[in-house]
């Protein structure tokens, strides 16, 4: 679409909230469709959208639920357009299904989730209680990308990159935020991706392509459905072996301090915000203690992690979670001798006090 | 393209071909069929089931053509004005 | 690391605290600095008390919420029962002085009452009752200037003061008298 | 060259014969989709969606794009897909459970919004390939694995009216009709015109086609006949339901088959 | 002691005022149905379910035994309540949102299967917790969050036509209404009726109540009543749909409030 | 419910499907409702449940999607009655969504699960591929028991274990079996439970209590929506306390030959029937293996296994999927050196022979 | 139960009372009051807005208790026979 | 650990190998061994080929489907495509006569083709195919008797023989016929 004007030119800076900040990067990003369903607290992402849709030539439907709005999306992509959705809680539950689907015909689609309380309706604020499901939802290996962000600049860049990760990859990918991201207004760096070099990966149609099927070319025939055992098998593990091949291309970590250090605390997310700001005041002042914070978390920065952990340091896990990501870093590092501590706050921003707190004792070896 | 071979039976209206490779035997044509003309065949269909086989009386009406499921049926009515 | 300046501001539904947050976030934000808002919200569209963070420093802002305000102005009963958790030792603590409550924090910095309310209703108009809570915190905490307040305002406002220009000059008055009401109270 | 089968030009033949059972109404309501498809000269335009249920083994079954997609959603894929390249003619085929029961909002909120896309439904009376459960058309009394005793109406009610149900919530654009492989000519013309309704860019267009389940009915070809023609036809009333304006004066007028 | 409020004896006093905004729609529909289930004196049998949406704010708003459900799915709720024990009245109530998009399913089957239960769908034309965007029964131009210009019928169709929908698909022994806040005493029948019916076994009971939502139409008084009163009432019409024969021949005739 | 009759009187053995079994042993059990949706390979549990429901006074009904069965079990649930559904792939994807609100609210339900290959359709037939969604599905925590069977007799033993567990605990409680668990046919000893001396865990009704709510007593109000992020934080630790306060009173496994083991393998499910006859042989034959088999995976018998992993053995995974086991397993051994190795055919029975081959490669340190 | 304490105001036809615990200041009574007789009043109601009062003119129809959805007004009319 | 026997019957679907492989494991149940039967299945309901795979032994069997059969019976081409992935060294594999297949597989104990359908369609009658290729099996591997079998037969058909004691005779003659096809085959 080059006659289309670009939704963001050049460079700028803005401050605005989070979910207003995903809709310009999707519209950076050459997305061209987006179909959803509203739920709290992403609904902005969808306001906006609509806002600039008569602008840029932009598709939106509001569906009638979250399958269907997975469901279209994957429509949208079928048919060669970059096409996302945004929800959040319940709604990140019912979206599994047709994120399924697209994990098994390994279909591009980005989904910006942006997290609330749970389990069930729980509170439309904020957490980081969907981790697992994002991660590894459905009833399948958890063939997806989830990059977590922790800042708007994070939500503009790693937008950007996700529709790039997804269509370069063909695996969905998740933008993982939260309420507080999505809601919170700071400032933020804007720009067209090409300026800074970044080149958009093309969306190529899957169905309706020229010519007529069985004549001037086969027909798409794509499914999801197989006979036996050994036929899915076959089609599971050559998933499995793309996804394993493409993995260290994917994978993103940040990590501060964590040489000499004798506690290192992971966190992703807004918590994570709070933890570097704990980690760096304690560096000063001469604590040895490090951070280690997966962008990823799927494919999760197991090795990286691991060289961390090698050096016999205590983990602290921090999370808005029950051990979610606990869970990850626990598998990651598995056979490794490395103590994983957890500072576990279900729903609730960890004050960097308590994490301050925690980790001194730790380091203290309590 | 796949070549079929299908079983022709002249008729006193017309032709009427079964295509044994492609009939499952589900007797929906025997069953239609206004002149009670269809009979099943001693050759198998796709599924080792008997197939089907025209007899004496088509009125070469094309019911049974139209209402195979499985396209196994081709009924080819002679010219009127020959 | 320089701390940021981090406010909490707490009211009714139709008191305008969120405004003010906004515009104090975004004139800072204007000025160069680092400016980071956000509102509480919860699952009513209307009724619950409305809460604002907000902080302003000179480096990336951590954490969305703090545990612990600088400045924290509540202008209700409930508004002050719900300000109590994020208040502590270092906190100044401001209050409307025409509100009647039994919950106002112990061992804080310091506890002000201000007679906003009032003001706003005798000496200007209760529709830029925020503007000088605006004013207040600006008192308070210097995180903006006047002049920068007046900007943000004119940005958001501009529009209407074009057809009355009266109004324009009534919300400077509300900034300016906000400023005074909280003089000498630190 | 010997006589041919006299198969749509849009079938596969390297498909066939497909994997239907033997006397199941879906090749037929396939053979008269083919025909439609044929006779309109959109083989290359047309992307058919097939949903969970038997219609699934329709997944390579036409030389026309296909995407099999979940049970009871090839709705939402194919609007989504509609609204991205409105140039497609979008085909959603589904069964009677795909349609009326685990996918009813997609169908009433497109029937709403009046996408423009055309849904295919095979009522069948209840789920083929889970092996014969009650769907919401089964018949009262009728025998399911779910209703081992017969569909019993105090307990679960009577056949669901889809095609009626669709018709109350749509406005002018809309095409709705029911077929039944019973009458193959005219289920033809319905689909034949539910397609130029969406390509006329009118609106929603529905098709419900009544159709034979051999398999679970546990019929022989003579019963199989007499459930769809006599049984389901006390139920369900074959005939269009609602004509757009334009399409009632245009061409393709009704024909028995 | 004074005059105290007119409360409905059914609510509960200690939850009050309750959670909806200032002329909230929701709850004059609740007052109608505090009073229905006063005069019906059936407050020990019934069981009140709300769905997610601003409904939820109702979670504790009766002296009655209630359960809060999820977006879309209390209609199942009190389905699977009212089938394990049939003494309970159940009534489910929820937003158009809830009914007819997330919940299509549930509201169209739990119809054709005549269930026995009673629900009140709250009509307010858009999705009011979340903060106003479009529902299914938006109506053509209306703004929202997300149709800022307005509803266009041409991409998302025209208001659902829920009550005539639910009458297409049911059969003799359901009761379908529409009310409105705009008439109190009205709605009040309509939903004693609608009680009456379940409690008669005969079926499925559905009533829609227009109402408003001053929030997100953001309207003063003034034109809250005007956009009920005039603007709604020309795509939804107010009366009673569909009214099982003994029902109609019983007490309770429509009257006007 | 005294006046009806038995569904199983005294003990008798029989020989019958897995899915026969599930509908058997759930009448034992008590349950009065069945709520379902048609999917394979669970659908005869329902067919079985149809055919019993007259002569034992049992309810069922057949809903439109799975949301509505596990939403119309809750309700069945809160008015009293011991209510359960059955599912299996996508339907049990979408079965998270009610599940998370039985959760919140914490009520008894039970959930067949007959897995079959993911993702998405997948097939219809078999695997082990629904491990993290069944323990770990929906936006929260994963507050539930999972059971996991591999034979009839479990079938039978912990269905009627799983009502139990459930009503006795409020947690949501899953039985994990499988598509050839449910199609297979092999002996199964079925009992009246108090034969036995289990004694069913009565069910209440949440709702519909005599006397009038607000005049005799006060009115369930019940919800699971909470408007502030600290009232949820509460809500979801009490949860989680009271989980782990239980856990250890549910946790279930089986091992066998751990004790001076080079390598133990661990499996669940009908892959576990594999390893158990490898492992016996091999012991027989004098190589030092053992096996380990958790029964409930959720909550898992992880400081069992971690006894197992202290003692310096190779921990072999044997799984019919990508590595869901082996994740719940490296998470309980967190922080021990144990290697923990996997042999993962997703969606397809791992062979005996495969396992006897890499348990010999790892026991001769390979 | 919590005891609401009302201001009641005779009117000609009966007695108008609101409860300004319960009002939210909608201004659903006064736009629907046949009458036009409600007006804002100068005391808050629950939300610390203004809330009604009456004045003259009420003809006690009780249109603005009906359509209240926060019962807070209550209308008694006098009895006629009286 | 005493092994199972295995065995695999594979053939098209109007062939009745499920009825063969259940009367089989149903008989030997009842007579006290252990047994497992699990049929394959996919997505279609109809037109796949048809696999049995059952167990006899004494010791509760192990997982429901094995890799290699000790028995292997296919009746059709495509049902020796099919059974291919489970036949090994030790494997007597049993095929129709009839049928003309390329797929035989190789390096098996014992390939042995048996005139099973021609045998029912002269002697006996194509409805008892089926009970003739038990006789084979149960002639192959004395899993259970010829008693025992008719027993099951019995069980399943009793009410009919009721009605028709020819139909008894018949499946009695097909169990024995299918015996002496293979009796010497080993
Ligand atoms: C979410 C989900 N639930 C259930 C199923 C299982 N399932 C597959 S097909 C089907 C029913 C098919 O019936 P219908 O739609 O009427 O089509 P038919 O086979 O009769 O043509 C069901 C329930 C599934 N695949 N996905
Ligand atoms: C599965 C799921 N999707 C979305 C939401 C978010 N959500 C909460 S309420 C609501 C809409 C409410 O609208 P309506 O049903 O019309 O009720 P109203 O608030 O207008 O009374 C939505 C979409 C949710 N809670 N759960
Ligand atoms: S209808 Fe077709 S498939 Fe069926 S028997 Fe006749 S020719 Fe064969
Ligand atoms: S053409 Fe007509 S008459 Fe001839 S066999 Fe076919 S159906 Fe019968
Ligand atoms: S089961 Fe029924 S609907 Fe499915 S393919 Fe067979 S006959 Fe057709
Ligand atoms: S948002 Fe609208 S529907 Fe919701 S409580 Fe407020 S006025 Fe009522
Ligand atoms: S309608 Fe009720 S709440 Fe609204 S202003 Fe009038 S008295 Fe107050
Ligand atoms: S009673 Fe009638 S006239 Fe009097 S104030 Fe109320 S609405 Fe107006
Ligand atoms: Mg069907
Ligand atoms: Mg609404």
């Amino acid at each position: 679409m080059p006659t289309k004007p670009k939704p963001v030119e050049g460079e700028k800076k803005v401050f605005m909230t989070g979910n207003e900040v995903v809709a310009w990067a999707a519209a950076a990003a050459g997305a061209e469709c987006m179909y959803g369903y509203p739920i709290t607290p992403q609904n902005e992402i969808m306001h906006y959208w609509t806002r600039l849709a008569p602008k840029f030539g932009l598709i939106f439907l509001q569906t009638e639920d979250e399958l269907s709005a997975g469901f279209t999306m994957l429509g949208g992509v079928l048919a060669g357009r970059k096409s996302f959705t945004a929800t959040a809680g319940p709604g990140n539950t019912l979206m599994q299904e047709p994120l399924s689907m697209a994990e098994m015909m390994r279909l591009p689609a980005v989904v910006v989730i942006q997290q609330r309380g749970g389990p069930s309706t729980g509170q439309v604020v904020y957490s980081q209680q969907e981790v697992t499901l994002t991660s590894l939802g459905g009833n399948g290996e958890g063939l997806r990308v989830v990059y977590s962000t922790s800042s708007h600049q994070d939500l503009y860049d790693y937008t950007i990159k996700a529709f790039n990760t997804a269509w370069r990859y063909r695996f969905p990918t998740f933008l993982l935020g939260d309420g507080y991201q999505g809601k919170m207004r700071e400032p933020v760096v804007m720009y067209d991706p090409e300026v800074r070099g970044v080149e958009l990966v093309p969306a190529e149609p899957y169905v309706g392509r020229p010519g007529t099927p069985g004549v001037d070319r086969p027909p798409a025939h794509l499914r999801n459905a197989y006979s036996i055992e050994e036929e899915l098998y076959e089609a599971v593990m050559e998933l499995v072996r793309e996804y394993e091949k493409v993995a260290p291309e994917i994978v993103e970590h940040e990590a501060f301090g964590v040489d000499g250090a004798r506690v290192v605390a992971v966190a992703h997310g807004v918590v994570f915000r709070a933890v570097k700001g704990v980690v760096r005041e304690l560096r000063q002042q001469g604590v040895p203690v490090g951070y280690f914070r997966p962008i990823t978390l799927r494919p999760f920065p197991a090795d990286a992690l691991r060289r961390v952990a090698a050096t016999g340091v205590r983990l602290l896990v921090v999370e808005s979670a029950y051990g979610q990501l606990a869970r990850l870093v626990k598998e990651a590092l598995s056979g490794l001798p490395a103590e994983v501590h957890g500072l576990y706050k279900p729903g609730v921003l960890v004050g960097q006090g308590e994490i301050a707190t925690r980790i001194k004792t730790l380091v203290q070896g309590g | 393209m796949a070549e079929y071979h299908g079983i022709t039976v002249e008729t006193e209206k017309g032709t009427h071909t079964v295509f044994p490779e492609l009939c499952k035997g589900c007797g929906l044509c025997i069953a239609k069929c206004p002149k009670k003309t269809l009979t099943w065949a001693d050759y198998l269909g796709a599924y080792g089931t008997p197939s089907v086989r025209v007899t004496n009386g088509c009125n070469a009406c094309g019911t049974c053509q139209m209402v195979c499921p499985d396209c196994a049926i081709v009924v080819v009515r002679k010219a009127k004005a020959r | 690391m320089a701390r940021p300046v981090k406010i909490l501001l707490a009211g009714e539904g139709g008191q305008g605290v969120q405004a003010v947050a906004e515009i104090i976030a975004e004139a800072a934000y204007e000025k160069g600095r680092e400016a980071l808002y956000i509102p509480n919200f919860g699952i009513e569209q209307r009724g619950g008390v409305s809460l604002a963070f907000v902080q302003v420093g000179d480096e990336p802002i951590g954490p969305p919420r703090f545990e612990t305000a600088d400045l924290a102005i509540a202008l209700s009963d409930r508004a002050v029962v719900r300000s109590r958790p994020y208040v502590g030792p270092e906190t100044t603590f401001i209050y409307d002085s025409s509100i009647g409550t039994n919950h106002l924090p112990q061992g804080v910095a310091r506890l002000v009452a201000v007679p906003a309310i009032e003001v706003s209703k005798k000496e200007l108009h209760p529709r830029v009752f925020n503007v000088m809570i605006l004013g207040a915190v600006i008192g308070l905490t210097g995180v903006i200037t006047v002049e920068e307040a007046k900007e943000a305002i004119e940005r958001r406002l501009g529009h209407r003061f074009e057809k009355d220009p009266a109004l324009r000059e009534l919300n400077h008055r509300a900034v300016e008298r906000g400023v005074e009401l909280v003089k000498g109270k630190l | 060259m010997q006589i041919q089968p006299a198969m749509p030009r849009s079938w596969r033949p390297e498909t066939k014969p497909h994997k239907f059972c033997p006397g199941c109404g879906h090749g037929i309501v396939l053979k008269a989709l083919g025909e439609a498809i044929d006779e309109l000269e959109i083989q290359d335009r047309v992307v058919f969606g097939c949903d969970i249920g038997c219609s699934l083994l329709s997944w390579d079954f036409f030389n026309v794009d296909t995407v099999q997609t979940h049970h009871g959603r090839t709705t939402p894929v194919m609007v989504g897909m509609k609204r991205a390249n409105p140039e497609l003619i979008v085909v959603a085929y589904m069964g009677d459970g795909g349609g009326y029961a685990i996918g009813t909002q997609h169908l009433v909120n497109a029937a709403t919004r009046n996408d423009r896309i055309t849904v295919i439904l095979v009522n069948n009376t209840q789920y083929g390939m889970t092996g014969g459960q009650m769907a919401p058309t089964t018949l009262p009394g009728q025998k399911t694995e779910t209703t081992p005793f017969g569909r019993d109406p105090e307990l679960t009610g009577y056949p669901i009216q889809g095609p009626e149900m669709v018709a109350s919530i749509t406005r002018d654009g809309a095409y709705v009709a029911r077929g039944t492989v019973a009458r193959p000519r005219q289920l033809k013309e319905f689909i034949k015109r539910a397609l130029q309704n969406q390509m006329a860019g009118r609106g929603f267009s529905f098709v419900e086609a009544l159709s034979t389940c051999p398999t679970n009915w546990r019929t022989n070809a003579e019963d199989t006949w007499k459930f769809i023609e006599k049984e389901m036809t006390r139920y369900f009333k074959v005939g269009e339901v609602k004509v757009p304006p334009e399409l009632a004066r245009g061409k393709g007028e009704r024909e028995d088959g």
